[in-house]
């Protein structure tokens, strides 16, 4: 297996399922002669041209309805948004359209779609380049949402959301582009829907998705230092949620502490927190805990930044309430 | 069949399409067995519309109901230029006549209205949510303008069939929408996208010059909307909408441009609704006469008399059709009405594929 | 006291605000001649004319990025979305500008602005006309949300909300409209940010807000014939949000259900059963419920429309469940 | 003072505002107390950009940093034109040199840069939010496009102080944004508001013929962005926006048609930018060439060579008033330097009123 880094193994995604099924195509701004803003489409317009690959204009609303559309007449599209940020301007698409063409066309219509792009907290960026939105997708029932925190996990992942019927979203972070992990030579598919325990422990259960996984991965090597033996769970996928992966664990555990990046009101990770808190009632030992990022739109100033977001001292002092130790 | 003409095209300020001045559009050189049918769609959307507001009113029909009588030579003018096993139709939420013009049967249609299972929709969408993807009608949009884009890719991928899939046939997609669509960002951003990737979309603004109750003087820096073609360096057309001969043969040209030019083309067909928005508008905001004043320039009133004084038609003739029409119409109730409601369960259906 | 729909009640604000302060200015698609979709801004175009009320083009991030400009130099807007479910488009303004500018100019800029308009499930209009989407909104930190089950609080709410000097959505009910209650002659305003106890209870605390309250009081009185005596919280503001009242109540009957007509995931109610869960972990004596509407498109066919919203059978089941009470 | 000058001013085929043909402006007819300021303020935010960029090497600023060299003459020359007591500016994250030509000093910029509790923002905004409200800088935004509308609606407000409060001062609005924002849908429906309103808009396509790495041909479907003005009924402008006497010019008209006539207008201003779009963009996409051919026509040394030519200013002259704009600069880095960072708590703050 060879050491890749998150952004080519998105990139192997996408050029293997491009070479795969020709009704494969990719548009989004600066993706094609820029090859990405962030370089996840390194090559793809030199290997497959226009209209397989193509630069938009910044228009975020008409581009992505307009990948809905080919969708809907049997093409697959993947749309990357250069930031989640900017797909608040295309979510009338995303909700109104892709999420209901096959309902409100009583199931005549399917739309095989990708929407990516870096979602979340970056650095030095304020408050309108630096949300993590993904609650606002989740919400909506029609989609599914994806994510990872491993480039196994990224390739894999997208490559099943290109061969799904379904509008996926798939969340991606910037700064996690450059995270290297070994990915295989041969072809693989991660199912969506199935989470994956990236630590087993029996004390605790730490759950959390995206790019904060490998910092939760931390706060368990800082609780095993305490005696404390943390299972870790990635969910991977948002929607539709392995829900028995997480109970499983809890029943287990009887402790839970969810880390999750969004704002916490009405968000993913306060929504998955009540599953818990609600299905696992009885089993619990303590209340579920929440580290998201601070109720505040983020600032520029780069330690306020990091102050906004969950980190190992935020998650493991969460812990420590949830299991009654000594702060 | 059909003769090519274009004298009912008025150009854009933008690349003229031709040069002719406009004239009335007459049936000469149109045969019976083409006109008949238009003739005949026409007369069974304002019959379906009629009986629609009926059952409406009876309350078999709930929710928003935008009826389409005033408009029908629009979509039936528009759709016959077609051809349906390549070409696409997408429109907004007052599609029962492009529905039918589609193709589409009554029965599905009056079902779907009743909310029945048998509906198009499986009483999912109800009227503003009419889809038959065989038949290449992809609705029924209920967001003013997002049809726009959604459009521009079915467009896109005809483009992309013929360039990357090396399909031959060049379709053309037909998106429909308001004269109060037209403000909307959607339209801007589709227009340039299909512009710069010059692709086969005809956008038709259906210009009932009312957006609910708002003139279109009220709320547009511009009253003739070919002008806006010009922005994104595509031909413009204005159209008489009532005339479906006139609509014909635009669409037939702007069809062809799109076909062999490779360039969208932007119509502003004008036309006029006889009734409210929706069902529960009085529409006080214009009078009486001046909707006489377009019913007197009726669709299918102008057709009849030019049929009649062509000699192409009786009015024993019209009166036959005109009540075949009414049967196919009642047997839509019937079906409607005898069909079953979807069984609650099925409300966990048609969301993920 | 008179009589009023919630429809004139929020008139009577409007107008209030109107002739109280000439910064207050109506916009949306046909407030004006046409006296509002729903009647709501009745005679204000008469009374003000224009520029006070204006008719927009179907323009919706145009005009709500007017009115945050507007906002920022001085005026009130009051911007009518004809219904939520049209306001994905206009969303990128509400988010990225008026949730941000104030935070983003370091305090410099204020919103003073309403965004209002019926939102959640109407009547036979399926899917893309029929959603509740408050938790995109109490998502985001910089925003108010605010919502009235009667037309006493309407009024006082709406009056709040103008004269509020940050960015309010208040929701709406097109079904609730009409609905009539005493609102009295003289001034009078509701604060933001404080729940209402609807009706006192000892046994059980059944939460919620907007439309639903209504059907939760039936829900108390069928609960009643039980023997069980339940307090019903309208928590009236989602954002700022008034814990201390739920948690005081919940402290009381150590049992809680949450009803809320948005979709289940992510959502604000499945926010506020977590606050419970872990803040009166202690003290609670059952999981805690939510009723929200089915995770699904909302279908055209009207029995389904109504199976798919929380119902009193739903509400009180999950209340029984909460009891440990045989169905 | 500033002569009226008309030349410089090319006019969509719209609205024509005038039909004197386009011309290189001189200096003729301008004093030097008119003309040295535009040279200094154009000297100052090249070097404050000169420093920014040194100061992101050294890591003292991160994130996107969106540097101004080359388009100068657009915001010095326009903002020339206004009366920033009743005038407004909007602009996008570019924004730099527009809070300079508003008269921001350089400390606060640079502080907020820093991310220093001194910056304009107290650090919570950094490049892309620049604001001084006081100076009717009103920003500042990184979303491509969002100002357009905000903009309208600080126009919106001029014309209600007007018409409602009985306020005398009829102030103009000036939008600026990017050649990509133009295929925004929010800039459609921004000018068609502020036609159908009739409001005091000045919209300025700073036209730098890229779109990060775009050209604006390979997105757009038409070249020349004020024949856009004609879909929305309102006056369009062609400016060369490398001569700031040129911008300052069209402006000035065009803000007299905004006061006295009550329109809104589009002006294409054609720039360009020396650096890459952001500080990682290595600008591949363009010739070492183009880039330098502009830098031969750059806004300050054409400035400075009329004014040598027509004996305003000496080499000593100019390098005196470099040498001061050096110093308020490098002042401005010390003050940032030394500034103290936000508090941590400071996090909570500036959110709700
Ligand atoms: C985005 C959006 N905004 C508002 C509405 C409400 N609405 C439905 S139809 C309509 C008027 C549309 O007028 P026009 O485009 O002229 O079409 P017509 O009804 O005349 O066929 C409005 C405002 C909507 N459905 N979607
Ligand atoms: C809505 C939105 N989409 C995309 C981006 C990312 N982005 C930032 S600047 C930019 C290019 C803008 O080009 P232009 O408008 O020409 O302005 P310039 O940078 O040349 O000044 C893009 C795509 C964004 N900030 N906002
Ligand atoms: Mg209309
Ligand atoms: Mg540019």
């Amino acid at each position: 297996m060879a050491e890749t880094s998150i952004r080519d193994a998105l990139n192997q995604a996408l050029d293997e399922e491009m070479a795969r099924d020709e009704r494969v195509f990719l548009l989004g701004e600066e993706v094609g002669e820029y090859n990405g803003a962030y370089k996840v489409t390194r090559g793809l317009l030199d290997k497959y041209g226009a209209p397989r690959v193509l630069d938009t204009p910044i228009a975020e609303l008409g581009f992505t309805g307009l990948a809905v559309g080919a969708a809907t007449v049997g093409l697959r599209p993947v749309v990357e948004w250069m930031t989640f940020n900017f797909a608040l301007l295309a979510i009338d698409q995303v909700i109104n359209n892709a999420a209901k063409l096959r309902h409100m066309s009583g199931g005549q219509l399917n739309v095989p779609i990708v929407f990516r792009g870096p979602n979340g907290p970056a650095e030095y960026l304020s408050s309108q380049h630096s949300q993590a939105l993904q609650s606002l997708f989740v919400h909506v029932p029609g989609l599914k949402v994806v994510s990872f925190s491993t480039p196994y996990d990224a390739k894999g992942i997208l490559k099943s959301a290109i061969r799904d019927d379904n509008p996926v979203v798939l969340l991606e972070s910037e700064m996690a582009y450059s995270w290297t992990g070994e990915v295989p030579e041969e072809e693989y598919l991660v199912p969506l829907g199935k989470a994956d325990i990236k630590r087993p422990g029996s004390d605790i259960t730490l759950i959390s998705y995206s790019k904060p996984v490998r910092m939760v991965l931390q706060v368990a090597d800082e609780l095993a230092k305490s005696g404390v033996d943390a299972e870790v769970i990635d969910l991977r996928s948002l929607r539709p949620l392995d829900e028995d992966a997480i109970y499983e664990s809890v029943r287990k555990t009887n402790r839970a502490v969810v880390i999750d990046e969004s704002w916490p009101v009405a968000s993913f990770g306060s929504h998955v927190a009540w599953l818990i808190s609600r299905n696992c009632f009885d089993t619990l030992d303590a209340q579920v805990e929440l580290v998201s990022s601070e109720d505040v739109p983020m600032p520029y100033n780069h330690r306020m930044e990091l102050q906004v977001q969950p980190t190992v001292d935020k998650v493991v002092a969460a812990a420590k309430r949830v299991l009654y130790m000594e702060q | 069949m059909a003769r090519e003409r274009t004298e009912a095209v008025n150009e854009s300020p933008g690349k003229k399409v031709s040069t002719e001045p406009n004239q009335v559009v007459g049936v000469g050189g149109y045969d019976k067995k083409f006109l008949l049918p238009l003739l005949r769609k026409m007369v069974l959307i304002r019959r379906f519309e009629e009986k629609a507001a009926q059952m409406y009113g009876v309350r078999k029909i709930g929710g928003f109901c935008h009826l389409y009588n005033g408009q029908e030579a629009v979509a039936v003018g528009s759709i016959a230029a077609l051809d349906l096993t390549t070409d696409y139709v997408l429109t907004a939420y007052r599609d029962h006549g492009h529905a039918i013009a589609c193709g589409m049967e009554p029965r599905p249609i009056m079902a779907e209205l009743f909310g029945k299972v048998t509906g198009s929709s499986r009483g999912k969408g109800g009227s503003m949510h009419m889809f038959d993807a065989e038949k290449h009608f992809l609705g029924g949009n209920g967001i003013v303008g997002a049809q726009i884009p959604m459009a521009t890719g079915v467009a896109f991928t005809q483009m992309y069939r013929r360039k990357v899939m090396g399909e031959k046939a060049g379709g053309v997609t037909l998106c429909y929408f308001g004269d109060g669509a037209i403000h909307q960002g959607a339209f801007h951003e589709s227009l340039n996208l299909a512009s710069v990737w010059k692709l086969p979309a005809i956008y038709i603004v259906e210009n009932n010059q009312f957006g609910m109750g708002t003139a279109v003087k009220r709320v547009s820096a511009v009253e003739d909307f070919a002008v806006k073609a010009t922005a994104f360096d595509m031909p413009g057309m204005t159209l008489d909408g009532m005339n479906v001969l006139a609509v014909y043969e635009g669409i037939k040209k702007a069809a062809g441009l799109a076909r062999k030019d490779e360039t969208p083309v932007l119509v502003d067909i004008k036309t006029y609704r006889y009734k409210g928005h929706s069902m529960s508008d009085p529409a006080k905001y214009r009078t009486r006469d001046e909707v006489e004043s377009y019913q007197e320039q009726d669709p299918i009133l102008i057709l009849k008399k030019l049929m009649i004084d062509a000699k192409m038609l009786s009015d024993a003739e019209y009166k036959k059709l005109d009540d075949e029409v009414k049967v196919i119409v009642q047997d839509s109730v019937d079906f409607a009405e005898s069909s079953d409601q979807p069984p609650l369960e099925s409300m966990y259906e048609d969301i993920y594929a």
